[in-house]
């Protein structure tokens, strides 16, 4: 973990309401897995004025590229989206824990389903999978087709896509085409998720029907994004977290049983 | 020049903390910060029993601030000391452990095992949370409440004894001279101010609780103003805050009247900001021949 | 929908007004700003005798936040009546006559003589200015002061009183119950917070009066939280302000409990704010379904 | 006076601390004059919060092109100097009132001084006298050589340049060459100044000293800009006027004896 500032190698959109941006990674900050995030300073002034979480995209140890892809919701992103290749960004990462340390367990597939702003990471984490020859399926949720974003996939990924309009892919959320998967299909799987909320509580309920094991990656308003203000709680099951854990540190990835659904 | 600040018979290095309840226990920062510059570690307050913290979400961004409702969320006194203090003990800076109750009673067995513990500079006495229900603020907007907590706390120690003041007053002077009445050895002003944000589109209020604390550039101004005013009334050293995030906004506090000063929001924005603040107030002093930090009272009368 | 707003017997014909002292007498803005879509003009306060007004500079800028030490500038009642009233009276919106005094005296020699001018909709007591020695906000702070000041102007007048009340208080809610008690048709909350900018290269203060009146978005959650707490604590009417730059804003204030609001410093970054409020309440209202402003007032408890 | 979204038509450095930034002039706003100014929205958000006067530095009714030269001083004239030509400003102008207007009495010759921020309104109204045939010298001083801003003047203007440190023109500041100035060179001429308060203050006890008329533009902190919140005071010498004046809207073009020197 490091503070500093990053040369922006590119940035581009990457679909009608996505952008990847992609810098240059301090080897000091040490080495970026899927699931974690950086936290920008997008202004020098003071509104906005609390540093912005992104989930990695990419990171590539020997090219020393990294990248967050993200949507514009407000004046934050809105001002990210304004910052040319060749420029700089404050950044402060790698934060938090990832997704891959959930998956050492054996198991034989792996279901990465992600919506909206989801998208970077699980497109990083399959792409990570795919390098270490784990089996998996991405599927992708979005509105229309011209909202999916050109996220490189390695050719060994399997990729299916849903949109709520029908334009491209399976006409439904990823929860859609969850539901048509067998017994025979989903068989000694786990299931990893990122995106809207409801999409992550319906993974945990398809997962836990079918006694598989389902990890989310939840978002939580940030300050601080190192552990230390405790603004990011989430609510957690266990009491010995006395109920509420920390999105920044404790996650942004949690086991789906121990987030508390409401 | 020399830097340091006495209060209470002791002294800190320099004149630039972190505020209670933005730098957690010190470790969270260790790889993005230099201990060895930071005046004081204003530890998160710490409560008799250990408090799970308000309900979710706790956080909202207003206007060059932010608002807060952590609700002293921390793992109580006992696990504080046996769990915190052994790396808090460790760190090259003076440690001011931030004490909150909902009784006065409870301040007291607070401070109590912490007097027990060793590697404690000094006490952050904090009147003055908006976010709980019961002590806090409550105690901090009655001068006489303030007093008598101040003075019970006094007997149990000898180091020093910072009560912090809530901007949420009439007149934060005669709180202000509350705690010097009572014994204590300075006054940290300002807490956050209170301020509610309401989701539009949910048409609720954003935290749980309606309201929470406002902190950061945009209630600079509120705090110099504070401190300015209680620097006059008292004659104990004033550590002035809110909404600082750069040399040229903790030299306003100085020049204001305060002794030292404390970074709070502005290390989520920047956590080099307290290094940066403690290089430019070093250079500013040189520039202007100033041989101390009470020598740059003079200049506004 | 009827975006009408009835005080003391009287209608505004829609919520957004503009602040006192942000727009003058009208006349300033006329080629700027569409009057019929205001819903009223609160006027810079006027005072028994003419006011130069404070020394200079009056004005500093803070982290989304404006400090203002005009300290009441203005031409006096008289002047008022002869030179601004005349033009006043033909503007298409209501005219709110902001008043001030330093003794209860004042306040009602300056109300009589406006008693006998036509064309003026209701006045709004100003107890909350910071920015004079005395009068203003030291009225504002002490609820007995309110209640009688309220209660001897509510003998001379038919007309709205709407009492403007300072978030510079332990609790607002007493001064608001005060005012009704007094009295009041209405409250509108917030003036502006004490506020100090210290000029570090000249180590002397900005404004030659030390602190100002804060003013702009940074307050705005002082300003909701101020309105949400008095505006169920009285019922009368809350006039909503502090920090409104948008339509989200001044939701904010209705949906927290107030029945109209003012804009104020955002007039001067974007003089079209109040048509853009009131066009964006106005969607909102249709969207959500809500027939009226009192409608809004539902969602929160 | 309108206020209107302006199109940038280009926008320069003209010096090595100068930019001047051209636009689109609204035909509905009326005619622009030497020394109004206009107020600039320059953040959509709210730091910085007010807008910011600047006086223009040139106006073509003809074309409808309107500019201002400014001087990067902090935040807003900072995020001022990002906007790229082909973007869009929100001004509100022409406020004030004009240098122009006080040159209606039969004077023989105008001193146009200038220092800092000043050059622009300065070499506007320099241009306009020498379009009506108006004799006039400008007289420009800045710190060094590589600061004196290139700002078009016509032909027939006479411009002598004054350098702190003497590396263009006069070694010393305008006061240094208005001092050298014989009976005969100022006889009958009337001085017209925009710059540093020291500045003005030295051109109006020149002028005093041999019964000149003086006319400086006053700077001071706006809030409304049109005359409405009494914010932007300055101590002038007339009781009629309460001991103040509202530099937006009486100004900011003052008779120096108007205005109470401290
Ligand atoms: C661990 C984590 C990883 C994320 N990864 C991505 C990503 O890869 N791509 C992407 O597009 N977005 C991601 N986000 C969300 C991203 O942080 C928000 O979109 C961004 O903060 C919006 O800021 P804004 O000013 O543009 O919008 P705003 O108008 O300020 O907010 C829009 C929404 O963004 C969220 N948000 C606002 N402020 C914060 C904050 N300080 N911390 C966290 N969330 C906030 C809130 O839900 C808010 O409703 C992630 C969030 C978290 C917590
Ligand atoms: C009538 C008038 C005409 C002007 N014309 C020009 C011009 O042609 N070219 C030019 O470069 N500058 C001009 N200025 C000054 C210009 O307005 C300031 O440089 C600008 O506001 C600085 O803003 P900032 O955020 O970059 O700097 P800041 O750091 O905010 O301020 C730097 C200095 O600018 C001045 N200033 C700040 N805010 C305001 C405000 N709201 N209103 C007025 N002054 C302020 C103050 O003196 C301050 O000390 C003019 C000012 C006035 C009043
Ligand atoms: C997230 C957060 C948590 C806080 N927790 C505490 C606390 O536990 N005890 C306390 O006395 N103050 C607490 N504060 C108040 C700060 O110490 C400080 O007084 C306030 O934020 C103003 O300073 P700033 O504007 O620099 O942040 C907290 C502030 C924030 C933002
Ligand atoms: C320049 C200025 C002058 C003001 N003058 C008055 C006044 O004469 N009387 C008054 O009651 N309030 C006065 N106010 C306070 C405003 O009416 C308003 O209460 C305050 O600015 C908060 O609203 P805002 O944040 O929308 O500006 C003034 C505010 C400003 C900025
Ligand atoms: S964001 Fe501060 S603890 Fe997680
Ligand atoms: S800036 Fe408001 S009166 Fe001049």
């Amino acid at each position: 973990m490091k503070q500093f500032i990053a040369k922006i190698l590119s940035h581009a959109s990457v679909s009608d309401c996505f952008f990847e941006l992609a810098f240059a990674w301090d080897a000091a900050a040490g080495p970026v897995l899927p699931g974690q995030f950086c936290t920008i300073r997008v202004s020098p002034y003071s509104a906005p004025l609390l540093r912005r979480p992104f989930a990695f995209s990419r990171y590539d140890e020997k090219t020393g590229v990294a990248a967050i892809a993200y949507k514009k919701r407000g004046p934050a992103t809105e001002l990210l989206s304004c910052k040319p290749a060749g420029g700089t960004i404050n950044i402060i990462g790698p934060l938090g824990n990832d997704f891959f340390r959930f998956a050492t367990a054996g198991y034989a597939h792996f279901y990465l389903v992600a919506g909206g702003t989801g998208f970077g990471p699980v497109a990083f984490l399959a792409n990570h999978c795919a390098q270490r020859n784990l089996a998996c399926t991405v599927v992708l949720g979005c509105r229309t087709r011209s909202q999916l974003p050109r996220l490189n996939l390695l050719p060994s990924v399997k990729a299916v896509v849903c949109t709520d309009d029908g334009s491209e892919g399976i006409h439904g959320t990823p929860l859609t085409y969850l539901a048509t998967l067998s017994p025979m299909q989903y068989a000694s799987s786990a299931v990893f998720s990122c995106g809207p909320a409801p999409l992550l509580a319906g993974c945990h309920e398809w997962a836990l029907a079918r006694g598989l094991s389902c990890f989310v990656s939840v978002e939580q308003v940030m300050a601080c994004g190192v552990g230390a203000c405790m603004g990011c709680a989430v609510r957690v099951t266990d009491a010995g977290a006395n109920g509420f854990a920390r999105a920044c540190t404790e996650g942004p990835v949690f086991d789906s049983r121990r987030i508390l659904w409401t | 020049m020399d830097l340091s600040v006495a209060i209470g018979g002791k002294k800190l290095p320099n004149p630039v903390g972190v505020a209670s309840g933005t730098f957690g226990y010190g470790g969270e920062y260790e790889q993005l910060v230099d201990f060895a510059a930071i005046g004081a570690l204003y530890t998160k307050a710490v409560t008799l029993m250990p408090r799970p913290g308000n309900d979710i979400p706790r956080i909202v961004e207003t206007p060059s601030g932010l608002i807060n409702s952590i609700g002293l969320a921390n793992v109580g006194v006992d696990r504080f000391i046996s769990e915190k203090m052994p790396h808090c003990r460790e760190l090259p800076c003076a440690v001011v452990v931030n004490i909150a109750g909902s009784s006065a009673d409870e301040y007291a067995r607070v401070l109590e095992k912490l007097e027990t513990c060793p590697g404690i500079w000094g006490y952050e006495i904090n009147v003055s949370c908006p976010n709980v229900k019961h002590g806090g603020m409550a105690f901090g907007t009655d001068p006489a409440q303030v007093e008598r907590l101040t003075a019970d706390l006094r007997k149990r120690t000898k180091n020093p004894i910072i009560v912090k003041l809530t901007p949420n007053v009439t007149d934060i002077r005669t709180i202000a001279k509350a705690a010097q009445e009572g014994g204590a050895d300075a006054v940290s002003c300002i807490n956050t101010l209170v301020g509610m944000v309401i989701d539009v589109g949910a048409k609720k209020p954003v935290l749980p609780m309606g309201t929470g604390g406002l902190s950061g550039p945009a209630i600079r101004p509120v705090g110099v103003a504070a401190t300015y005013a209680v620097s006059r009334a008292v004659s104990i050293p004033v550590i002035g805050l809110g909404g600082i995030s750069g040399p040229l906004d903790a030299l306003q506090y100085l020049l204001a009247g305060a002794s030292a000063v404390q970074i709070g929001t502005a290390n989520f924005v920047d956590p080099t900001t307290t290094a940066r603040v403690l290089a430019g107030i070093r250079e500013f002093c040189e520039r202007e021949n100033v041989s101390c930090i009470k020598d740059l009272h003079r200049f506004i009368p």
